[in-house]
């Protein structure tokens, strides 16, 4: 497709007097914290204006405010699901500028929370699908399913959400006692309820009929539009920043990156529970496969007293050394890719030398998805918004850091 | 032509434009003039970075310019270990470029948040509007350096 | 293909049925019963007053600058008080405390009326924490992973 | 003493009884005061929690819509100032009043009917058509985006169930040979939905459309159009527009035991030698078994697109309750009933 024929999709039309506008949100059952400005001509889409931003705080700015350790958990707040994916890039742009690479260890503990984190999310916005074609049960029990990942990372960081599990050189606990078992037990739990949603969500004829061919995005436009995440993979190209090596011990183990050919909502919907699938395989793995060893950089351990780090490293926890509070940038930049629930985040840190970093650049997963609510709807029904909107598992404080 | 990766092929088409490619991990790095970002930009999705990561500003008050940097990326298995990083560089005062919304067509909301929150005027974007900050925004660009957040102090003082 | 229709209809009215039989409910009655948080769950801080050297870390790694050092007139040393209204319970300043000073407590389901109340100066953050269910005589209900049922919650012995 | 007499045979003549007592008014009320915390019950149970529950909570929150529905009364009623007054006032009323109405025609045991006409299934069926006009009434005098669109939505979904909902039901007319809802109750030696299954799935699914519940709560469509036609209105008004649907649907249950769960029989005895209207039990347990099933697929279902249910309506439904009549007919022929 030439990109003007893709132009006159993306941009506005003004001045049709035969359009009727709609303004979904910011007050609105099913827009979340953004405003969708909807141009309809009868029951037909003809435009879509997505007016983000009403959760806008300054992310980037504040980032640059603080020193460097502090914009973790500032930053996680921009997905406040998701919120050790959503670091783990910033935290591998830093240890690249410090030169400081994990043990072992430490990127397992690291990949493992990971999975579970995108398990939390894919819950979350499968969750948020069902609601959106007011399918009730999808909700709460998506809802009430991701209790289980969310007490389990919260036994291994000792928070339900905002995690601030990784830091510049390692991680913050260490794997509890008797938790291998307890995942286990979830994984197998999980498992049974996936055939419980294939039962009452996935194949009950009335979600197929809402989903199955609504939103097509096909492979090269999927590429040129920049989408990311199960989006894109829905639409068959496959693109995982987990496959560029880059963070965690994705490349010593094995799993499918799931694709989908369709390129609709549903296949964007059914392959978030592929993903959890993987996801959970990956857990095993990471489970059976952790080797022994420190959890923080060598570097950064030994300016513990010993005193103090031998009782805590013995109940699982580490303490930080004092230069945590004052950790000096090296001049340079540094880029960071990583692959989060709903997509691939970027992060690239700037610094001067100075303690605090001079720019820290992030775009998120969903503010990259934010340009489909553009290009997909024009040409649907009303009644599809939401279930476009319902599978592009968009998060409105992400888009609008 | 048909020698070498495609990287490779692209660094070299760079070249014959007159630019300096500098490989450094991850990251393909081009230095180019506001007049040489279009012909770069066209270069780069016909050599397969098909769409933009991000666009960036970033503001160094004692040279005066602001710095514009765009990341593309491929999805392509060959690709897509390495960014291609352009950075151009415009007068503080007066910020411009040329829009690349033609050349990459998700460059639409990147550069309209870039002109929101750095100031950067796009020529060409077809809707420079406010997209993060509120519509009667009229301060200073908040990504700026010269928009100072305020900072707290560790003492507080008791009687 | 409607024959399959027809069954899957009927196989997601049967799962809902299944359930209306046997339910799985999740529900805790707060605050009639309250769940014991895990091992290291990162709640309310605790400030030991004696432990504490002044040396400001905690103040300093805050990053929502919630805790402050608080300095008297006349006496050199300053010491750490917290404010509630910002704490984001990231638990930094207890991870960098050199002499364990700062430690967690698993409570986190405390009220304030007002928001002065939530300023912690350096006497008042030495104060006990108690979860206000418990106090309140709640039967307290530990966590555990179920095949089944995916969480149970079983009262503590 | 002449005057309580004449009250009690007032109250207890079928006339006054009927449509104010049972099954009318009182038990429309009860009805609904129940079926909705049933509905948040059932779908709590389904849905991973519990619903309902801290007022009164021995039965588990049984009066929790009691509490919701005097807060509906103490709460203010906005009337913006945008919206046309007397349409938007008068809508709710009428459509309520609308919805109680069809009590009138149902009888509630042999030799009880509130009002005696031949044609008590048509009337029962007419009555009901006028609720879509007041829904409009409400969407145009509301004067706002959402409820414009819902109020066409209301329109479009007329079309859809409203021609099968009368077709399934005459065919059933011309099985027993009588538009009498009591009449076709003795007709019934089997019931009804076993002799034209296909006329009763259709009656089934256009009255869930025509109450507007899932999967076909398209009016309302939350996600997309607030409340639809209900969305300007608060306090005892919005109280009105949530209960009408409701009090449809209730209605409609008893009209589809009557028809096709053969009514009240097999007629409670004793019951009925006490007062003729308590043999209406069973008739009444029946519909509620049945509203309890429907309000149950609130947890099964989400919703169906509009255009979605008007090929329902049209490519399914109406061939089905075409295929019903010739049923009938066939049946009428053999002489089966």
């Amino acid at each position: 497709m030439s990109s003007s024929v893709m132009e006159a999709r993306l941009l506005e039309k003004e001045g049709d007097e035969e359009v009727y506008e709609v303004f979904i949100g910011p007050q609105h059952p099913a827009s979340g914290h953004m405003r969708l400005i909807v141009r309809l001509e009868g029951d037909v889409i003809v435009g879509v204006d997505p007016d983000i931003g009403w959760v806008h705080r300054t992310m980037e700015k504040l980032a640059e405010s603080k020193e460097a350790l502090k914009a973790i958990p500032l930053l996680e707040r921009m997905t406040i699901i998701d919120s050790q994916n959503v670091t783990i890039g910033y935290v591998r742009a830093l240890e690249k500028l410090l030169g400081v690479e994990p043990p072992p260890r430490a990127r397992y503990l690291r990949t493992l929370l990971s999975e579970i984190n995108r398990i939390a999310s894919h819950l979350y916005g499968m969750g948020l699908a069902g609601i959106f074609v007011n399918h009730s049960t999808m909700f709460m029990w998506c809802f009430g399913d991701r209790e289980v990942w969310i007490q389990l990372a919260e036994e291994l960081t000792g928070a339900r959400l905002t995690h601030s599990y990784s830091v510049p050189g390692g991680v913050r606990r260490d794997l509890p006692q008797g938790f291998k078992e307890k995942a286990l037990k979830a994984i197998r739990y999980m498992e049974k309820r996936l055939d419980e949603y294939h039962r009452i969500f996935f194949d009950n004829p009335q979600v197929r009929a809402r989903y199955e061919g609504v939103g097509v995005l096909k492979p090269h436009e999927a590429r040129r539009l920049g989408v990311v995440g199960p989006n894109l993979r829905a639409s068959g190209v496959r693109y995982d920043a987990r496959l560029l090596g880059d963070y965690g011990v994705y490349d010593e183990l094995e799993f499918e990156i799931p694709v989908r050919e369709e390129g609709d909502a549903m296949s964007r919907l059914l392959l978030r529970g592929d993903e959890i699938r993987q996801s959970m395989n990956i857990i095993r793995q990471v489970l059976d496969k952790i080797p022994e060893g420190p959890i923080l950089a060598e570097k950064y351990l030994r300016l513990i007293p010993p005193k103090l780090r031998e009782p805590a490293l013995k109940e699982g926890r580490i303490k930080f050394p004092g230069i945590f509070a004052n950790l000096k940038l090296p001049k340079g930049e540094a880029v960071a890719r990583a692959e989060m629930g709903h997509g691939e985040i970027f992060y690239h840190v700037t610094s001067d030398g100075s303690k605090k970093p001079y720019r820290v650049r992030v775009v998120t997963p969903s503010f990259r998805n934010v340009i489909l609510f553009r290009y997909l709807p024009p040409g649907h029904r009303f009644m599809d918004l939401p279930a476009i909107y319902g599978s592009l598992d968009y998060f409105p404080p992400e888009a609008d850091r | 032509m048909n020698t070498g990766s495609r990287l490779e092929r692209l660094e070299k088409g760079l070249r014959d434009i007159g630019l300096e490619p500098v490989k450094a991990p991850g990251v393909l790095r081009v230095d180019a003039q506001p007049e040489s970002l279009v012909p770069a930009a066209r270069l780069a999705v016909e050599h397969g970075y098909d769409h933009l990561a991000s666009v960036e500003g970033i503001d160094w008050p004692s040279e005066g310019v602001i710095e514009v940097i765009y990341h593309a990326e491929s999805y392509d298995e060959d690709l897509r270990g390495t960014l291609l990083e352009i950075r151009v560089k415009v007068p503080r005062d007066e910020p411009r470029l040329p829009s690349l919304i033609e050349v990459w067509p998700n460059a639409l909301f990147l550069e309209r948040e870039t002109w929101d929150l750095m100031g950067v005027v796009f020529e060409g974007h077809p809707e420079l509007r406010r997209l993060l900050m509120p519509p009667d925004w009229d301060g200073p660009p908040p990504l700026r350096k010269d928009f100072k957040v305020k900072t707290e102090g560790v003492f507080v003082n008791v009687e | 293909m409607f024959r399959g229709k027809v069954r899957r209809h009927v196989e997601a009215i049967a799962t809902g049925l299944k359930y209306l039989v046997k339910p799985n409910r999740i529900t805790v009655y707060y605050p009639e019963e309250a769940i014991v948080l895990s091992e290291r769950y990162r709640g309310m801080i605790h400030y030991d007053w004696d432990k504490c050297i002044s040396c400001g870390l905690c103040a300093m790694i805050c990053p929502a600058d919630a805790m402050k050092m608080y300095r008297k007139k006349g006496e050199k040393k300053a010491r750490p008080g917290i404010n509630y209204q910002r704490c984001i319970f990231c638990g930094y300043c207890v991870d960098i405390c050199p002499t364990n000073a700062l430690s967690f407590t698993r409570v986190h389901d405390v009220a304030f009326e007002k928001l002065d109340e939530m300023l912690y100066p350096p006497e008042k953050f030495t104060s006990e924490w108690r979860s206000p269910a418990e106090e309140r005589g709640a039967r307290r209900l530990r966590v555990v992973f179920d095949e089944e049922r995916g969480l149970k919650h079983v009262p503590e012995q | 003493m002449g005057l309580v007499s004449s009250l009690v045979r007032l109250v207890l003549s079928p006339q006054f009884f009927g449509p104010i007592v049972f099954p009318g008014l009182v038990t429309v009320l009860a009805v609904l005061l129940s079926i909705i915390w049933v509905e948040r019950k059932i779908a709590a149970r389904v849905q991973m929690r519990v619903g309902p529950l801290y007022i009164l909570r021995p039965l588990g929150g049984a009066i929790q819509m009691l509490a919701d529905g005097l807060r509906f009364f103490f709460q203010e009623f906005i009337v913006p100032e945008t919206v046309d007054r007397v349409p938007f006032l008068l809508a709710p009323v009428v459509a309520m009043s609308f919805a109680m109405l069809p009590f009138a025609f149902v009888p509630l045991a042999p030799n009880f009917k509130p009002y005696t006409v031949p044609y008590s299934m048509p009337a029962f069926l007419g009555l009901n058509t006028v609720i879509p006009l007041t829904v409009l009434a409400m969407a145009w005098g509301s004067n706002n985006k959402f409820s414009i669109q819902g109020g066409i939505r209301e329109a479009y979904m007329t079309i859809a169930y409203e021609a099968v909902l009368f077709i399934s039901a005459y065919s059933m007319a011309l099985l027993y040979h009588t538009l009498d809802f009591a009449e076709m109750v003795e007709a019934q030696k089997v019931p009804g939905i076993l002799l034209n299954p296909i006329s009763a799935l259709v009656f089934f699914i256009a009255m869930i459309m025509s109450a507007g519940k899932l999967p076909f709560d398209i009016v309302e469509g939350e996600q997309e159009i607030v409340a639809g036609p209900f969305t300007e209105y608060s306090g005892i008004a919005f109280g009105l527009t949530m209960g009408i649907g409701y009090v449809q649907l209730y209605g409609f249950t008893l009209a589809f035991t009557l028809m096709y769960l053969s009514g009240w029989e097999p007629l409670v005895a004793p019951l009925y030698s006490i007062y003729p209207a308590l043999g209406g039990i069973l008739l009444f347990v029946k519909a509620y078994l049945l509203l309890v099933f429907i309000v149950f697929l609130r947890a099964v279902y989400g919703r169906y697109r509009l255009d979605q249910a008007l090929r329902i309506g049209w490519r399914t439904l109406f061939p089905l309750a075409i295929v019903s009549v010739f049923l009938s007919i066939a049946l009428g022929v053999i002489g089966v009933v």
